[in-house]
């Protein structure tokens, strides 16, 4: 019963939470905040429980069955922990703005219907959640208004086209096999033929596609990032887009099996191989495209499609290096954007904008936020002793373990262009001269540094300790039958590499204290003001003393023209040609009574001729 | 010659419906296409008559001696007609009334005028 | 069979019939009396009908009138589709005849409460008959009543969406009389089932005209590709609880005509193939039609035409899953549509503009009407946890288990519809939601607005969580609807 | 007895780092003098400079000023400790190449924060033209360790020079590995940003650009972490390319050579504009090590 109970929790309790904002502000806060810290709970309590429960009542023939197994464990985790975080955060940020009992409610919404996108047991379950997922995260992304209101409409429209393609193969998977259940499909997927799974995997390749935003199915993935409330873009980013990943990993590992999958696909193109190569370019092309931007938000939507695109080339190996290094950068990844949209969120909090231009020296008034960003962004590169190394590393590794080395030419590439846009966004809010307008700012309200120091922490942490999760994802890959990796406490024994952060961590642990003791050996320095600058006798006036507009102009110059996103004109093409479409075909309404009656003379004619002609 | 002597009454009928039909279809008064609308049920009308219709057959009366049941007109389709007849009857007044409505909003009847409503 | 006089499925035609001609008589002693007739009428109607429905569950009633035995005589055929369609009529009258009790204040307010009556009598005659020209009777009084309707504010736009939707209609009427004649000139009967036991035996091109003129005819009503040029005026310019009842109610009926005379009559044949690609045009173009209209009550009509695409797409696959599923979207589209035109007549009443940008903002200033209006448009872009979701997901269902290359054809574009489809009304959410409004005052709803809506909201959200509520009346449903022969059995009698 | 040698490694190594960095930087400013027909310093000259710095007082920005500097040189001892030096490489077999790699990027991010955090916008043009520049030539530079890494299929640096030290050095002993030892040796200047490459610190124009904010022992242990990258960028290129070896004398010499040659070109070059050097790596070295790459797989 836990699941459900779960889920029946998550969904009551949204709807409660409404209701409670109704009547006192501050109850609709307590419940959101205990609602989604029951959940984590419920979550912890079911670890290890790994079962099956069938739901009492169906719907319409089809049997409903929840599952809960290592994997949809991992995932509920990440998912519950992060929303329980965000909700927490949306206390500060969310003050003062308006409808927020909606707001709480669509977060509730949205998070107990990944969680019931985990949790299902079929196929149906798992499109109805996928569904309300979908249209819960349109009302929020809509939620801010003004341009937010454009990005709703592109996401959902995608959205739409993405979840009708996975209908029809949800359907005939269902007249395939005889059942929607995912654990007896996967037991009979013998059955099937190579072409068949192809075509299945086409059309799901668009549904969950399209919420991974893969790259020709990126273009939504900007804008309602960026436009979305802050602590939601946090979701969207950590959990939301994992929820297509989640997908995959589901068709590709647990029901198809990989042995199967490494074999599909149309000729010599099979479809692991266009899969990497699709989530390398969405690595190596939208990373440089983040480097351009000069929304804060804008540019870490832009490295989400970036880094999923490393955890689509890692679990697209088929190995069990590759499934390790996917499905811990989705951990990671999870945890390090949601650390610095939060980041951005607060900035945002307190100078109301996130124009990487107007920003900087946030660092003296909002420390904390400035130590998130910079482990937040230490973790997007990978500096080791982040979880994001870890996750790097270890896709690297299965890269090169199966010899795939311009797969791993542009993910590194990728990962320098990371360093790029993740200095500009650290330099251009916290560092640099602090402006005039922001010289009076208060620091982060207290709910902004819990969020933000937990998932810090667990940045460093599971940096330094990655054993504990990569044990438990070794599990889930040993359950698909892959081959088993010798994991420990910190990291991964193997023949042709190893990787050991103890040593890294005592040593640069020991480099530091080396350093430090030196440095605060010497001679104590004075401090100064930050306008005490030198400035070879120039005089600047300090408004202008700031260099964060163009900040890497001279790269700009050179990729700029290179770095249209022509998919999404083409797309936006295609929409203005549908458009125009319809704006004509409506005129055969044309509102002469004659016309109306000549169509149906015409019909009465054309049904005749019909039945002439045989 | 012979099949137009035996079918006139359905060339008759259908005859009327076709003119109805273009009087409906072509015609740009609202009137005339009104009064198309009568002719295409005249036309029906008729047809539903003709169905029914024996050759010198006689009225449907059983209780009046000295018809023969075998000759009797069927009764069914004339019961038909006087529906239809009170139905077309309360369509046309009705679609006389808006007309006129209709020519107090727009103070034309030509159909390619009212156009207020289309797309 | 029938065990006493209240329980007589006549009196689902006869009550609202009578009431609707005592109802100007009413009016002359009270005007404010004759409100509340129609209530009284669908209520009776409503409780009647879900009274019968699980007795014709199992075995279907068939009245004779006048005592003679069919096929001499008129006689009902009572089965669970006309049960399911006199229950929806009923429901979905008597919310609508709530809300007309402060909607409607302007005008001959007993005639429209005559009018509606009638209307709905028509309906329910004609789901109820076994015969063809009794049929015809009926669709003869709801096509009136519903052009008289449609005219009832006397505007502009209202006069002439009448007249042209008198003007089609009644051609299609005459078609379909035409069609009867043909019928009565092969078989010499008018009853349904009797016509039906014969129809093997004649093999004449008059047969397939009577079933074009049928098609045809009935399409006008029904909404049928290029035969639906009235419904978005109409739809658009009628008072907002006649648009409900149009788009809820009578373009059902026309379907529910067409394939009547066609499973019982004609049988499945190659027509329904035609059939089915006519809907699926008929719901693309219904979509894109409406992709760009700016008034918001032609954009839900035009959403209509599409949603009767779907139907008669659904009913023309040919087995009985698909045809549960046409019902099953059938009960959807009135609800959600219901739905939607009476909380847009509100909205309308209330901005007096029914253009869209009027809405703006307007999720602030009558929030519980905007929150059901977008269960609405959930349910109709088939979103669950709503009832359009199960209707769509059956009937697509349905659409593969045939496994034929064209019906694969149809589903992907019918889907690209729904893509459209939802594009549009997710606008309009957002214009709801997500838009400044002009003015922040919130608007007071009475209650008698309030109160049907939320009961549709309530329907729509309950059998979209569990479906199940449904899915036994509607197998048993489509097994008799489209049963030829255990209908010819029944009517006879074994 | 063997943690204790190791632990004498692991202090020893960074220290013989330094002291042959600091040799190196005396010496470059010594030849590139006498190419320039001047007399130049003495050899001890930054050994002297460092000292003097660690005895003034320095200016301070805040805390991460003081942070970033000390995370970079931290991070470049730490690097240190995973190149082989005679085959001494402490902390090479916990994760290879790889991780040398990720670790090369402490040591800017280190300088990019503190010298970020001065407020200086010399120093932060400094800091953007540093990591432009750093795109630029790790395009190249990341080819060239994909090419070693394929070539000898291994991820341990130590292995590699193991190989060498078996056969031949790689340089020489295909193809491939010639045409990417020329690539690194082309783009050997823009990793240790030695003129042409210096764009980063160009004293005239940004007033040295990130260094501007520095003084006293913060100016010392950049100096000191300068001579650890200088000692780095030579080491990884022996020991990738010329066999490493375990001959102290003859690790130094060829260390010693590839320097000088490299001094050669860096004193007769002007600075380039960072346009001028993204072009120019992303030319010539970056199609040689691609070349190479495409050669390796092939064969």
């Amino acid at each position: 019963m836990t699941l459900q109970l779960i889920l029946l929790i998550g969904f009551c309790g949204a709807i409660i939470t409404y209701f409670a904002g109704k009547i006192l502000p501050v109850l609709r806060e307590i419940f959101a905040v205990a609602i989604s810290l029951l959940l984590v709970g419920m979550i912890v309590y079911a670890y290890g429980r790994y079962s099956q429960e069938i739901a009492q009542f169906g719907f319409l023939n089809f049997k409903i069955v929840f599952t809960l197994n290592r994997l949809s464990w991992l995932f509920a985790i990440i998912i519950s922990s992060l929303s329980a975080l965000s909700i927490i955060f949306s206390l500060s940020y969310m003050k003062g703005k308006e409808r927020q009992d909606f707001f709480y409610m669509m977060m509730l919404f949205v998070s107990t219907s990944m969680l019931g996108i985990v949790f299902s047991g079929t196929f149906l379950q798992l499109f109805i959640f996928w569904e309300i997922m979908s249209w819960s995260t349109f009302l929020l992304i809509s939620y801010s208004k003004g341009k937010a209101v454009k990005a709703g409409l592109k996401y959902i429209t995608m959205s739409i086209i993405g979840s009708m393609a996975m209908l029809v193969a949800v359907i005939s998977l269902y007249l395939k096999f005889g059942t929607l259940e995912i654990s007896v499909i996967s037991q009979n997927i013998d059955i099937a033929s190579l072409r068949y799974l192809s075509c299945i995997f086409g059309l799901l390749f668009l549904g969950f596609g399209v919420k991974a935003a893969v790259v020709p199915l990126h273009t939504w993935l900007p804008d309602a990032h960026s436009e979305a409330p802050s602590p939601f873009s946090a979701i969207l980013s950590g959990i939301l887009i994992k929820m297509g990943i989640y997908g995959f990993i589901l068709m590709m590992y647990m029901v198809v099996g990989i042995k199967i999958f490494m074999t599909l696909g149309v000729g010599w193109m099979k479809f692991h191989y266009v899969f990497a190569w699709l989530g390398v370019i969405s690595i190596l092309i939208p990373s440089f495209i983040a480097i351009l931007q000069n929304d804060a938000k804008r540019l870490l939507a832009w490295s989400s499609v970036g880094q999923i695109g490393y955890i689509i080339v890692g679990i697209s190996m088929g190995t069990g290096l590759g499934f390790l290094g996917g499905t811990f950068h989705i951990f990671s990844h999870a945890v390090f954007k949601g650390l610095l949209f939060l980041t951005i969120a607060s900035v945002e909090y307190r100078t109301r904008t996130r124009d990487l231009d107007q920003l900087g020296g946030l660092i003296k008034k909002m420390p904390i936020t400035f130590l998130g960003g910079l482990i937040g962004v230490m973790g997007l590169i990978g500096i080791p002793l982040t979880n994001g190394f870890i996750s790097k590393w270890l896709i690297y590794k299965s890269l090169f373990e199966s010899n795939r080395m311009f797969l791993l030419l542009f993910s590194l590439i990728g990962t320098w262009a990371a360093i790029l846009y993740g200095y500009k966004i650290l330099h251009n809010v916290f560092l640099g001269q602090l402006p005039e307008k922001y010289r009076n700012m208060k620091r982060e309200p207290v709910f902004m540094q819990i969020p933000i120091i937990i998932l810090s922490l667990t940045v460093i942490l599971s940096g330094i300790f990655p054993g504990i999760i990569l044990k438990l994802i070794n599990n889930i890959a040993f359950s698909f039958g892959l081959e088993s990796l010798n994991v420990n406490m910190w990291g991964v024994v193997s023949e042709t590499g190893t990787l050991n952060i103890r040593n890294i961590f005592f040593g640069i642990l020991a480099a530091i204290a080396l350093v430090s003791i030196i440095f605060y050996s010497a001679k104590r320095s004075w401090k100064v003001s930050q306008d005490d600058n030198y400035a070879a006798g120039a005089f600047v006036p300090v408004e202008k003393y700031n260099y964060t507009v163009e900040f890497y102009a001279p790269l700009y110059k050179m990729i700029r023209k290179y770095l249209k996103d022509v998919i999404d004109i083409f797309y936006c093409w295609i929409a203005g040609l549908v458009d125009a479409l319809c704006n004509g075909i409506r005129k055969i309404y044309t509102g002469d009574i004659g016309t109306y009656v000549g169509y149906i003379l015409f019909f009465l004619a054309f049904l005749i001729i019909i039945y002439l002609r045989g | 010659m012979d099949f137009l002597y035996h079918n006139i009454h359905f060339i008759g009928a259908f005859g009327l419906m076709f003119i109805g039909l273009y009087m409906i279809a072509v015609k740009k008064n609202l009137i005339k296409k009104i009064i198309g609308l009568g002719f295409v049920e005249t036309g029906i009308n008729l047809f539903l008559i003709i169905i029914g219709y024996i050759k010198n057959g006689t009225a449907p009366i059983f209780s009046k001696a000295g018809l023969d049941p075998a000759r009797m007109v069927d009764p069914v389709p004339q019961a038909l007609v006087l529906t239809a007849i009170v139905i077309n009857v309360a369509i046309l007044a009705l679609a006389l009334g808006l007309a006129i409505r209709l020519y107090g909003h727009y103070k034309t009847l030509n159909v390619e005028k009212i156009r207020g409503l289309k797309w | 069979m029938v065990s006493t006089v209240w329980q007589n499925p006549v009196l689902l035609i006869v009550v609202p019939l009578g009431l609707a001609f005592f109802t100007p008589i009413i009016g002359l002693i009270r005007k404010e009396l004759v409100k509340y007739i129609p209530i009284l009428g669908m209520l009776f109607n409503l409780t009647l009908s879900l009274f019968l429905l699980p007795k014709v569950l199992d075995n279907p009633i068939i009245v004779s009138l006048s005592g003679w035995k069919p096929p001499f005589a008129i006689n009902l055929f009572v089965g669970p589709v006309g049960i399911l369609f006199s229950i929806l009529i009923s429901l979905v009258g008597l919310l609508t005849a709530i809300y007309g009790i402060n909607y409607i204040k302007k005008g001959a307010v007993e005639k429209y409460h005559m009018l509606f009556l009638l209307l709905l009598t028509g309906a329910t005659g004609i789901v109820l008959t076994g015969d063809i020209f009794n049929l015809f009777v009926f669709f003869e009084i709801l096509c009136i009543s519903s052009y008289a309707l449609v005219a009832y504010n006397q505007d502009k736009n209202g006069i002439e969406a009448a007249t042209k939707y008198l003007i089609q209609g009644s051609l299609g009427s005459a078609f379909i009389l035409l069609g009867i004649g043909f019928l009565y000139g092969l078989f010499g009967t008018l009853n349904m089932a009797d016509i039906a036991r014969n129809i093997t035996t004649v093999d004449s091109p008059a047969l397939f005209i009577a079933m074009a003129l049928f098609i045809t005819g009935f399409g006008v009503e029904a909404a049928i590709f290029p035969l639906n040029a009235w419904l978005p005026d109409a739809h658009s310019s009628a008072p907002s609880t006649i648009s409900a009842i149009l788009s809820g109610i009578a373009i059902h009926i026309g379907i529910y005509a067409i394939f009547r005379v066609l499973y019982t009559l004609f049988g499945f044949n190659s027509i329904f193939t035609v059939l089915a690609v006519i809907g699926i045009v008929t719901l693309l173009i219904g979509e894109m039609s409406a992709f760009r209209q700016e008034n918001i009550k032609r954009v839900l009509a035009y959403s209509s035409m599409g949603q009767m695409g779907l139907i008669i797409f659904a009913l023309s696959i040919g087995t009985v899953d698909g045809i549960s599923g046409g019902l099953f979207q059938i009960i959807t589209h009135t609800l959600s549509k219901s739905l939607l035109f009476l909380c847009v007549g509100y909205m309308v009443y209330s901005t007096n503009s029914m253009e869209l940008s009027s809405l703006n903002g307007l999720g602030k200033r009558m929030p519980l009407i905007s929150l059901l209006f977008t269960i609405g448009v959930f349910s109709l872009i088939g979103l669950p946890p709503f009832i359009g979701f199960p209707s769509k997901l059956s009937i697509i269902l349905a659409g593969l288990k045939t496994g034929e290359t064209l019906f694969l054809i149809l589903i992907v574009l019918m889907l690209l519809a729904t893509v459209i489809e939802g594009v549009y009304f997710f606008r309009i959410i957002q214009i709801l939601y997500f838009k400044e409004p002009d003015k922040e005052e919130r608007f007071k709803t009475p209650f008698t607005l309030l109160f049907p809506v939320i009961i549709l909201g309530l329907l729509i959200v309950a059998i979209g969580i569990y479906p199940g509520l449904l899915q036994e009346i509607l197998d048993r449903s489509a097994e008799i609807f489209w049963d030829k022969l255990s209908y010819i059995k029944i009517v006879f009698g074994g | 007895m063997i943690m204790i040698i190791e632990v004498v490694k692991i202090i020893v190594l960074p220290l013989i780092a330094l002291i042959i960095g600091i040799f190196l930087m005396g010496l470059a400013r010594m030849i590139t003098a006498r190419i320039h027909w001047r007399y130049g310093p003495p050899i001890t000259q930054p050994l002297i400079d460092m000292v003097k710095f660690f005895d003034q007082r320095g200016i301070s920005h805040g805390f991460i000023f003081d942070f970033g500097i000390i995370l970079s040189l931290a991070g470049s001892i730490v690097l240190v400790l995973f190149i082989p030096f005679c085959k001494i490489a402490p902390l090479s077999n916990s994760g290879g190449l790889l991780v040398i790699l990720y670790l090369m990027l402490i040591t800017p991010l280190g300088i990019a924060l503190s010298s970020g955090a001065s407020g200086n916008p010399n120093a932060s043009i400094g800091i953007s033209r540093k990591f432009m520049l750093a795109l630029g030539y790790e395009v190249p530079f990341i080819l060239i360790i994909l090419t070693i890494m394929k070539s000898y299929n291994s991820l341990s640096l130590i292995d590699i020079v193991n190989v060498q030290q078996a056969g031949t050095w790689s340089i020489i002993s295909s193809l491939p590995l010639f045409l990417t030892g020329v690539a690194y040796f082309l783009i050997l200047p823009a990793i240790l940003g030695v003129r042409p490459f210096d764009m980063t610190t160009a004293p005239q124009e940004i007033s040295s650009g990130p260094k501007v904010e520095y003084s006293g022992k913060y100016l010392a242990l950049l100096s000191i972490e300068h001579a650890l990258t200088l000692y780095i960028g030579l080491t990884l290129f022996v020991n990738l390319f010329l066999g490493g070896s375990a001959n102290f004398i003859l690790f130094f010499i060829k260390i010693l050579i590839v320097f000088i040659i490299g001094l050669f070109i860096n004193a007769v070059f002007p600075r380039f504009r960072i346009e001028q050097a993204l072009k120019y790596l992303w030319g010539i070295p970056t199609l040689l090590a691609l070349a190479g790459l495409i050669l390796t797989m092939i064969i």
